[in-house]
């Protein structure tokens, strides 16, 4: 794949690699990460794309000497990335609040495996409320990324820098073990920047054409400073949310019941939707793109004339939160959560859009 | 139409390639397709297999639970998944490395000496090829020239003339038993 | 007839998943046979760290407990502390010793904390399929570094015997490996000694053990045998390190 | 005499008791195990010293040794 | 305070410290722990406290080292814990997840300091989503404690260490750094465990009266025997729901609307409420206490007859979720949040229940 | 009358919040002076890390970062490689090096990352109150050690010079004291050939410097002084480790 | 009756001791109290100040907003939290190192030459001492006389017997001011 | 001749200069300055070398030295 990469063409990649080059497309000056399975093809691709293209590769000590070397390279105003997977994310998270504080842009990648603890290496989402809730300390978000095939990996993954540098915050993906390990074919886009993006010269440090020295920190010990820094940080969160909530939405007009699903489920939601209408259900499909910023709103007016949800994860009961914030009592959201890397099958799913159309009326259907 | 796959057989046998030769054809050929292969720890002695899935529509699920092919290496792998293939699916397998028979009677079975007919053409590590060819020339999924003139390149690039001239082979050979 | 070789108690009769002519086979039979030896059955609880070896409870007939990447030694430390009459054995790749774990390695051996640390440094990392390790040998390939190891980049392959020498805590150190009987005979008397220091509360004691990994090193295992032979054992020198008995 | 019992179910086939074998006396059989593997055999029992170097370089406890 | 503990008097006492004596008096074999402002005098405490009782005191190399050394005692069956403040939480993330996955109890705490980032060491409540949601990776949950005064803090310490045994699972007080450093007179109870605890002979590692070696892990690569460890601990968290909710309510009954708010805010709220009140509001107090399992039910059924609630948190937005979540569109759920060491005051309180008590139908009233 | 001494360009007319007789405060001068002396005012970044000396970036007249507490090393690795033209200065205290950012340190050293280390032993925690540091000479008192620090609970007072020796990717060592007129020149020299070497990109080099910390060593300045120099120089020995352009 | 205090100076100067042994006095004397600290990052130089309450019954909010009374050591400290006393309130303050005299004319105060007077009795180290005492005597806040015979000892225990004779001279000389 | 320039609100009264002057002739003021130091002072300016000593130690940049 190295030698020349085909731009514009159709190709066939993996996922974990597909995000790889997207990087390299999108100007990533530097990668730093630590080897863990599922994600490795990615760290892989990187320690030779990256010297071929003369930037920087350094298979770090650690995920916290990662997202460190990242808060670093943001500073200096080059774009860079990490990735890793869920026991690795966690380490990651007081390095991921650092950067959201100093507002560094940094994108990094989530091929979530089955947790708690050392769990196992199958496909799973149960990172959700780390990644959209902020597993490090402190108020602050992340803009997450949930693709569902691997032309979105790529699409997203340029995306996500580009967000970065808007807003000047971590941005990231999250996508499941199948995402990362899966072939699709995929066309590789030319990169080409939002326009209007700002620029970094009056933050970024080292820059000898700026005249006074510049400070990054996270540190603004006298409270008053600190509070309207984090209140300046929520009402950006606000415009972002006005801005980049992104989600799809599939036959829901006639709907008595919403799939609501994301990432590779959202595929399995679909080949459930699209069994159960032939067998008679009228059933939409809802996905959110962003999970954070969650599409609340689209999901509340649906809420307004739809009966049902039912909200299908790999993990138990976690965007299950989001939707049911968003859709207060007004709907039925149900729930078919699987976790640690189970899967849900379409029959099951299809099982589970009946047993949710025939509930009485104060039953909630779960799996668990 | 949408055919999904499964290839399986012992760590070595080349499963995952078959897979991503499929796959590559597919996309070669302007279908859609997906592929994944169960990746494990990387503790060697266990099975692998993969999944792939060849439509001429947009493909939802990329998993595979129950499979229209499958295209079996070894012993173990036949026991794993022959109750998984859909009624009426196929169930290819390599008589070379098992003794036993298909035990269902709801689904069409073809025997491939897969490992015989690749010690014939040079090698036994191209048992995987002979498989393919065989599947490839009965169900027409992908085409053969593909495979041959395409994907083969594409996808083991980097290999010597000669095994790359010994898959081409086994390739045929293959299909030459479904023609 | 006597049987001069066989299983140990301490070895569930299983078979291991690793791979042919993987080391960590041979390290664990040592370990095993030093707790028959010592007759520790009982008291010895292994810590099966993040790596190849992370399944060693289905080979060892003690107790074991799983750690997370790099925290064995913080693991042991939480262990032997609160119950010094077990006996704990660390065991640990070289991703997870003298990578991630390198505070945790550092400052165990510091504090002498006393449990045995068996390293396996077989230049990779083997779980995850073949990365660079801190101790991947200069020009050496790998998944993450594929035209081999440059030190301009990645640094030189860490001595991790050289390094905790200078730390006041530590009881034992030495090297080992698998390539010949010989060295796995000289191997096992390392190992012999860091048990005894532990039973005498001593503190610290670790034996590395230059270990082959023919997959990731994308060879057979007697050409790994001997690209250990040949260039491991160049960079890696056995021997004994340091012995707080021997000093006086 | 000294002898040593393979188990060839153990066995992977990795060749190193072959090479450690002072007496030359062991080889990589030419069938495969279950887990298809070349399990090692002894061609010439006799000659065993039971010097136990075969089963010390062993990573799948497939050699005992009897003296 | 060391030479003779006066159990069962009266003492003035730091809430760092009280935590620490009362862990002491509650059998705990070993503290970790790593210094952080606004903590520090709890790892002080120990460090004296615990060599006098001939226990196990380590500063560790970092929070990492300290989570994980609790993992490694707690396998032995010995009581211990941890405790750090925000940066150090996050740090901590992992090894919680795993010592969850590894269904072992451990207790620790929380002081928490203004964040994102290093933020500041004022008192905070922003690592609310860290500690309720799982910062670290994986389905799993953590019993939290979330104290009001000095003597809750002892109580609580007293009592996270016996649910911790008594559901083999994390457990934690999260308190915000006003409660670390306050004092205030409490009771230095005796300990007097819950009654029936479990036994940990069938699970403890390295007793030489088990027979058959014994496995501590949260490693299963088996994707079913994985996913159903998960649902066992999910079926575990819904009994810890059914028995372990806590929560206080002050004049609820006649309550036109409903402060909700914990820790040192629930108090600044009370001190709000009975302010209101004089001035003709009927305001009411829901204090959850603890803060997972949040006390939604109590909360769902309050909703059923107050009109609007107003959730007082040291955070932009976190425990309102929870909230909203407990009573969907029952009730109008107004905020008022501090971030990064503000602190509400109580005139500021009740200029807010007069806003939300006056607010149009569908406006909710948020200071941010 | 020409100034012979005047406060350097490179830094700025701040007072420091240091407590009187702190060691923080010619640290600071001494960096500011060299980076005067080689003109990298423009180029410099300086690291200011979690512990007394957090607010650098008001003493210091160029960019200064701040990095979570331990992690200065990959911080300074992040900037030093994507921007090869800055001079990045790592200023860390004992806590923040040693302890938590262990393996930050190691590998940066091992990687030969191409920056400065300000390594400040002051043999204690100061931002947060006087903690036990790994620096901690034996039987010092501290708020986690109030009996004096027992080597048999908390281990050894680590000798970071002596420890990193081992490693490839190491330019250049020296320990230096602020104790004297002599000793404070010849810091500066240290540091001087450190700035030197990484000027001529040969990867990492760090000065160590023993500092007073009067506050929590519970002394007042003069006592501390003569504190340190009694008792820490006698374990924390002067001189440079290791220069590779020695070496030829 | 519920009273919020404030106690601020220099680091150095004893404040946070000051606060301590109200509260003591305040438990010792079965009323309510909380004591918090102004706790900061712990480099030097900057002011201190704590604050306690004090009432017969539960005390919610522990946060002190605008004091019932102040014990102001010095000059930084009087600009600081001179507005924030709430009206008909006290100000106590340290004339030894204040210069101005108070703005405000809604509150009462009352002036103690705290350093002048502590060293009289032997070390200006008491001036918290002195303070403390007019304070005492003055709003009766809690009793000069558990101060001196049970609060003392339990928040200084350790200080030499001269310390503590010092302390207890220095109390009953700033009690005497207000008697 | 050589002198040095104090600057009495910088310093903190450490007392470093007093013990490095090989002269001896600094000492620390009776007076306090703003932040509560007693700052330090040249009681016999007329011997001062200009050795630079005292600035060298000098935790705060209190001294400028002249030659
Ligand atoms: C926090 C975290 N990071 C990374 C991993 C992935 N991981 C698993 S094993 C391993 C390295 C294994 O190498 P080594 O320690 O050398 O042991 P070996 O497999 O070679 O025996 C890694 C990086 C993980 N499980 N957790
Ligand atoms: C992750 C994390 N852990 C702990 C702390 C608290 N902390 C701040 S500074 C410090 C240590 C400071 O000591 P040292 O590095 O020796 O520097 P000094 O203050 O002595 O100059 C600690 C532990 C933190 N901010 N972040
Ligand atoms: S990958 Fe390497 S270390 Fe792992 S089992 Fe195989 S040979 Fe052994
Ligand atoms: S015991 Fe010795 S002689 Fe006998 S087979 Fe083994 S190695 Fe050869
Ligand atoms: S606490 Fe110590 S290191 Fe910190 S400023 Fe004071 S003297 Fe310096
Ligand atoms: S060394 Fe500096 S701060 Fe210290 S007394 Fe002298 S002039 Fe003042």
């Amino acid at each position: 794949m190295s030698e020349k990469i085909p731009i514009g063409e159709k190709v066939l990649m993996k996922g974990n690699e597909a995000m790889g080059e997207a990087a390299v497309q999108a100007g990533c000056m530097a990668y730093y990460g630590y080897p863990i399975t599922p994600q490795n093809e990615l760290t892989a691709y990187m320690s030779r794309r990256m010297l071929e293209e003369g930037r920087i590769f350094i298979q770090t000590e650690s995920e916290i000497g990662a997202i460190n070397m990242c808060y670093g390279t943001a500073a200096v105003g080059e774009r860079c990335m990490t990735s890793s997977s869920s026991p690795g994310m966690s380490l990651k998270q007081e390095g991921i609040s650092y950067i959201a504080s100093a507002s560094l842009p940094v994108f990094f990648v989530n091929v979530n495996r089955g947790g708690p603890g050392l769990g196992n290496i199958a496909p799973a989402q149960s990172d959700y409320f780390q990644s959209t809730r902020g597993g490090g300390h402190g108020d602050y978000r992340v803009i997450v990324f949930g693709p569902t095939n691997v032309q979105e990996l790529y699409d997203f993954t340029m995306l996500g820098f580009d967000v970065a540098d808007k807003y000047r915050m971590p941005t990231m993906i999250l996508a499941d073990g199948i995402l990362g390990q899966m072939m699709e074919p995929l066309v590789l886009h030319e990169y080409k920047p939002l326009p209007d993006l700002p620029s970094k010269a009056d933050w970024r440090l080292g820059d000898p054409a700026t005249k006074d020295p510049l400070l990054v920190t996270s540190l603004v010990l006298d409270v008053p400073g600190m509070e309207q820094r984090n209140l300046d940080l929520f009402h950006k969160y606000e415009e972002i949310t006005k801005n980049e909530t992104r989600y799809e939405e599939v036959d829901t007009d006639d709907a008595d019941i919403v799939l609501v699903a994301y990432g590779t489920c959202a595929r399995i939601a679909r080949s459930a939707m699209e069994q159960a209408r032939e067998e008679g259900m009228k059933v939409g499909l809802f996905r959110p793109i962003t999970l954070w910023p969650f599409p609340s709103d689209p999901l509340s007016k649906l809420a307004d004339r739809v009966e049902h949800m039912l909200v299908v994860e790999l993990s138990l009961g976690q965007m299950w939160e989001d939707v049911r914030l968003a859709t207060g009592l007004k709907t039925k959201v149900h729930l078919h959560g699987r976790t640690a890397g189970g899967i849900p099958g379409q029959a099951d799913i299809v099982e589970h859009l009946q047993k949710a159309l025939d509930s009485k009326s104060d039953e909630i259907v779960r799996n668990f | 139409m949408t055919q999904k796959i499964r290839c399986a057989g012992f760590g070595g046998q080349g499963i995952v390639l078959m897979g991503r030769l499929i796959a590559y054809s597919a996309m070669v050929e302007d279908k859609h397709t997906t592929f994944f292969p169960q990746y494990g720890a990387a503790m060697r002695g266990g099975t692998a297999n993969c999944s792939v899935i060849v439509a001429d529509c947009d493909i939802a699920a990329p998993t595979v639970e129950e499979p229209d092919v499958v295209l079996i290496m070894n012993g173990p792998s036949l026991d794993k998944f022959e109750d998984t293939v859909k009624p009426g699916g196929w169930i290819f397998y390599n008589t070379s490395l098992i003794d036993r028979e298909v035990k269902r009677d709801d689904v069409n079975v073809f025997k491939v000496a897969a490992n015989e007919i690749a010690d014939e053409v040079g090698s036994s590590r191209s048992a995987n090829m002979v498989m393919l060819g065989a599947f490839v020339a009965k169900l027409r999924t992908i085409e053969l020239d593909t495979l041959l003139t395409r994907s083969l390149d594409a996808q083991m690039h980097g290999k010597s003339e000669r095994v790359m001239e010994l898959n081409r082979k086994a390739l045929k050979r293959g299909a030459s038993l479904a023609e | 007839m006597e049987k001069v070789f066989a299983m140990p108690e301490a070895m569930k009769d299983a078979k291991t998943l690793y791979c042919p002519g993987c080391g960590h086979g041979v390290a664990h039979r040592i370990v095993a046979e030093l707790v028959d030896e010592f007759g520790l059955r009982e008291k010895a609880i292994g810590i099966a760290p993040v790596g190849c070896s992370v399944f060693a409870d289905l080979y060892w007939n003690f107790d074991v407990i799983s750690a997370a990447h790099g925290r064995a030694a913080a693991v042991a430390t939480g262990m032997s502390r609160a119950k010094p009459d077990c006996f704990v054995i660390s065991y640990q790749g070289d991703g997870d010793l003298a990578a991630i774990g390198t505070a945790e390695t550092v400052h165990a051996a510091n504090r002498g904390e006393n449990f045995v640390t068996v390293f396996i440094n077989n230049a990779i990392y083997g779980m995850t399929g073949g990365q660079m390790a801190p101790t991947t040998l200069v020009g050496q390939p790998s998944t993450t570094c594929q035209l081999g190891r440059d030190p301009s980049i990645a640094g030189y392959p860490i001595r991790v015997c050289e390094l905790l020498q200078t730390l006041g805590g530590v009881a034992y150190l030495a090297r080992g490996s698998v390539d010949s009987p010989k060295n796995v005979m000289a191997t096992k008397k390392y190992l012999r000694k860091a048990f005894q220091l532990v039973l005498d509360k001593k503190g610290y004691s670790l034996v590395e053990i230059v270990s082959p990994c023919p997959t990731n090193w994308g060879m057979n295992p007697p050409e790994a045998m001997k690209w250990l032979k040949d260039k491991m054992l160049d960079h890696y020198e056995l021997g004994v390190f340091k012995d707080i008995t021997a000093e006086s | 005499m000294p002898k040593i019992v393979i188990d060839p179910e153990r066995c992977k086939g990795c060749g190193y008791c072959v090479d450690a074998c002072p007496q030359k006396i062991l080889r990589l059989a030419e069938g495969l195990n279950s887990m298809g593997y070349h399990p090692v055999e002894c061609f010439d029992p006799e000659k065993c010293t039971g010097c136990t170097f075969c089963a010390l370089m062993c990573p799948d406890l497939a050699i005992e040794v009897y003296k």
